[in-house]
Formats: C-alpha cells, structure tokens, sequence
C-alpha cells in the first residue's frame, strides 16, 4: 500500500500500489478535494488544477 | 463590416465560397474571413503516422489531443494547406486576400491552459499537461484594419499565440465572435455543414430559423456538443454589440449571399 | 534596411538566426527575412506516399519537379510548419513579425512557365507541362513597406502567384535579390549550409573572401548545380542598386551578425 | 512506321512505331529544329517551346 497526506485536509490517503497512475486524478476520501498524483514513487499528492471551459479545433 | 466564419468540416465547398465572396466584394460589401480546417487535418495527421487524438473534457466536451507534434501538423495543414488555397482561390476572384494565422503579429493572443482534466478511455480521470490549447483574448485589430484600409481582405486562421509566445490551438468560432465583437462588425455568419440551429439534430428539417437576442442563452440545450461551442460564440458576440449573428449552410451555392438574405438561423 | 534569406536545407539553425535577429532589432537594425524549406518538404512528401522528383533541365539546372499535389504539400511546409515556426519563435524574441507567402496580397507575382524541358531518367529530352514553376518579376513593396512602418518584421516564403492566379513554386534566393532590389535595400544576406562561394566546392577552407562587383560575373564557372542561381541571383542584384551581397554560413551561432561583420562572401 | 511533316520544313519524318511517347522532344533530321511529339495516334508534331531558365526550389 501506498499513504500521503491530503494537502488540504491532512487526512491519511492510502492506495493499493499499482492501482494508480501518475497525472490521475482521486477524490479525497475525507474532504472530497480533487486531488492530482503528481508521482508515484513516493505517492504524491497535489490539488487537482482548476476545470477551465472553451477549447481548440 | 461582416465577419464571416466558415468550418473545416467535410461537405463545405470553399471554391462556392471565395466565387460568391467575389461578387460581394466587387459590390462593395468589406469583409474579413476567418477559416477552419479539423476534416482535413485528421487525414494528413493519419497519413503522417500521428493519428488524431480526441479527449474528453470532465464536463462532456470533446477537442483535439494537440500535443506539440499535432500542433506542427495543425499549422501545415490550417496556415499552409487551407490558409493558402482559400486565398489563391480569392486572388482568381480579383479579390487581394491576404492570409494570416493567429501568430502573425499577435492577430490573436491568449491564454495557454496549463493543465486540462481529462477522462481518458478507461475512464479515469486524468490531468494533461503538455497539450496546447487555450482561449483567445486579444485581436490586434489595427493589423486588421491597416490590412483593410490599404484593400486587402484579411483571411485569417488559429492558431493563436500565447503570453509566453506559444502557439496554441483556439477554437475557430470563438475566435470569430471575439474578431467580430472586436471590429464592432454589424454581422457575423458562421457557415458550417448544417444548414443552421436544428432544433432536434440531425433532423435538418428542424431548423430553427429566428432567436430573439434575449433568449438565445436558454437555448443552449438545443445545443449539442461543438454546437454548443458555437452559440457560446454567438451569445458573447451579442452582448458585446454585434448586431446580428447567423448560422447558416456552407454547401450551398451562394452560401453568404443566402446567408445575408435571412438563411439558417437568425440571432438578433 | 536589409534583407535575409536562410535557406531550408538540413544543418541551418534557424533558432540561433531568430536570436541573433532579435539582438539586431532591438538595437534599430531594420530588415525583412525570406526562407526556404526544401530538405523539410522532401521528407514531409515522402511520408505522405508522394515522394519528391527532381527533374533536370536540358541546359544542366535541376529541381522539384512540382505538380499539383507537390504545391498543396509544398504550401503545407513552407507556408504552414516553417514559417509559422520562425514566426513563433521571433514573437519570443519580442520581434513582432508576420508571415506571408507570395500569394498573399501578391507579395510575389510573375510568370508560371507553360512548358519545361526536361531529361527523363531514359535520357529522353522531354516536354513537361503540368509543373508549377516560373518565375518572380515582381515584388508588391507597398506591403512590405506598410508592414515596416508599422513595426512589423515581414517573414516571407514562396509560392509566388502566377498571371493566371496559380501558385508557383519559384526560387527563393532568386526572390529574395528581387525583393532587396525592389526595396532598394544596402545588404541582401544569403545564408546556407556552406561557409559562402567555394573555389572548389566542398573543400570548405577554399572559401571566397572577397569578390568585386565588377568581375562577379566571370565567377559563374566556380559556382556549381544551386550554387549558380544564388550567384544569378546576386549578379542580378548587384545590377539593379543593391550595394552589397554576402554569401555566409547559416549553421553557426550568430550567423547574421558574422555575415555582416564580414564573414562568408562579400561581393560588392 | 508513323510520319508526318515538320511543321517548320515541311520535311516528311518517319519514326518507327513504338519507338517514341507524347511529350518526347525530337531534332528534324532536315532542317533541325526542335519538335515536340504533342500526339502518337496519329503522329502528330509542333515546335518544341523555348527553353527557359530559373527554377522553383
């Protein structure tokens, strides 16, 4: 199992190894911040960018 | 002043186009062409072994995966390809069209979104870094107008160029309705594979023919995805003065002319 | 005022030129740039199943054999990838440049040869006609000086546009001494993937410091295949006011300031 | 054989069948000047143009 702390609400995340990738994109499960794995040996966790509308061709 | 926008969808027929644009200019009528080219690009990006990639946005809307390499093939194929044709064509009509992409003088200058959340085939959500896409802001409108003042007809194509001096893909009808809004233009008429707003897609015989300018935002759930994109276009278009937006037919013979005579959808 | 043209082979660094270019503007250097992109375009044709021909005329001169599909794909790379590429990376310089091929507003016009002779690969003199080639014989300086008034930096490229209206593929650097006359411009530059004009080609130390105007012609024996119409075009030039051309290396750091601090070929 | 007259000398030109294409270049052997073979069935010959120099890139 993997574990890092949420940076928002500093709860405890754990992962079973392998069953993520980096760039996904999880839900804390204790404060339901949109959070981005920005690694994955260590488990890093960051605030998932914000959701920006209008595209390309 | 009109801005006229016309897609890169199959079934559009560019040379009607630049004919019927000739005998408008000749008549008098001062125009800028915006232009599209998503058909033709897939085909070149398959042949060039990069095939197109389409994501999916969290809240449901699908554009093209541009990673640096598809940006190069989107420039050879909307500023090289499509930008060139459209204004040889133009040229055989005496009209002196002069092309440009969003990049040439800063014509169209934006923000590069830094990351974009996206829900990839196994659906997972995802957080995409390298792509190279954003939303236009700015219109150098006094290269447009020096252009125009001196006879030229601008005809002009995304990419844009952002604040750190990358180009990025855009959406062609935004880019338009900000054109539009910019130049405070009486029309713009975007021109596209259906005939206008259908009320129930792909029935073509549902087409909505007029919206009052003050309910065309609930219209949006007639919209279905790029649609949705466009009357996004209209709607700010409109507030920021621009009389009267149209959608109309772009396979049809005299595609602006009809379109300037009340065909397709009317907003305003 | 000067113009520059970089040629499109392979081993020119176009980056490092976009620097040097912004260092001179900023300190009040006014010029216009002119490029190519053949070494490009035979890849790109090549991976799109239509690779590049080259045919070779009776009297010795060869080059791309341009039929219709050839120009699309000519037009995607030179108008589209690299000179929206040099575009991109002169903004980032805070050059504010413009793109533009010879079709737009006519920039470069002239005549498409009906008929071209050609030596097949049988040895048989034949009689090709449906090649776009010609000939640029006249530059729409009022455009190009427009640009420069208004603090743009013109990037130009081929196709030209022929009488007819057709694109034609015609020679840069032979555009390029049209376009430094036509502008009455001091210098035109031409940079390739060689130090300048070689007493006896490749051997690179046999490098040519100094030709006078007056006996450039009789330098027509050293110079072979392309080499002899970037000195045809030099000579033509020279004759109609262009004070000086030099012939330098495009492949090294600051190939611009060195070419005018006297490297390369001087002739003038 | 196909033959046909030189547009210039009038001279008769026989060329053995098969062994020419459209599009071929040829010297009249009477008087010399340069024929283009615009058409097989039936031989057909006009001047050949001018050659010009200066090519695209």
């Amino acid at each position: 199992m993997a574990n890092a702390n949420c940076p928002e609400c500093e709860g405890v995340i754990e992962l079973a190894d392998g069953s993520f990738v980096a760039g996904e994109i999880i839900d804390c499960p204790d404060c339901g911040v949109e959070l981005e794995i920005t690694s994955v040996q260590p488990l890093t966790l960051e605030l998932a960018p914000e959701e920006e509308e209008d595209w390309g061709e | 002043m009109i801005v006229v926008k016309v897609g890169g969808s199959v079934g559009i027929d560019l040379a009607a186009l630049c004919q019927d644009i000739g005998e408008l200019v000749r008549n008098g009528q001062q125009l800028v062409l915006v232009h599209g080219g998503s058909a033709r690009t897939n085909e070149v990006a398959a042949q060039l072994g990069h095939p197109p990639q389409f994501v999916t946005s969290v809240s449901g809307f699908t554009s093209r995966r541009t990673d640096r390499e598809t940006l190069r093939i989107f420039e050879m194929v909307y500023c090289g390809e499509v930008n060139k044709g459209i204004v040889e064509m133009l040229q055989a009509q005496g009209v002196n069209a002069v092309g440009l992409s969003g990049i040439d003088g800063r014509l169209l200058s934006g923000r590069r979104k830094e990351a974009i959340k996206i829900v990839d085939e196994r659906g997972r959500r995802m957080v995409l870094r390298d792509d190279y896409t954003g939303t236009v802001e700015q219109v150098n409108t006094s290269l447009i107008e020096l252009l125009l003042e001196n006879g030229y007809l601008p005809v002009i194509t995304p990419p844009a160029i952002s604040d750190q001096n990358e180009a990025i893909n855009v959406d062609g009808d935004r880019a338009a309705a900000l054109i539009a809004s910019s130049l405070k233009a009486e029309k713009l008429i975007i021109l596209s594979n259906v005939p206008g707003l259908l009320r129930n897609f792909p029935d073509e015989s549902s087409l909505i023919r007029q919206i009052d300018a003050a309910q065309v935002g609930q219209f949006m759930e007639h919209a279905q995805g790029r649609m949705r994109i466009k009357v996004l276009g209209a709607i700010e278009a409109i507030e920021q003065g621009v009389r009267q937006v149209v959608f109309a037919d772009g396979r049809i013979a005299k595609p602006l002319s009809a379109a300037l005579a009340g065909g397709g959808t009317v907003i305003g």
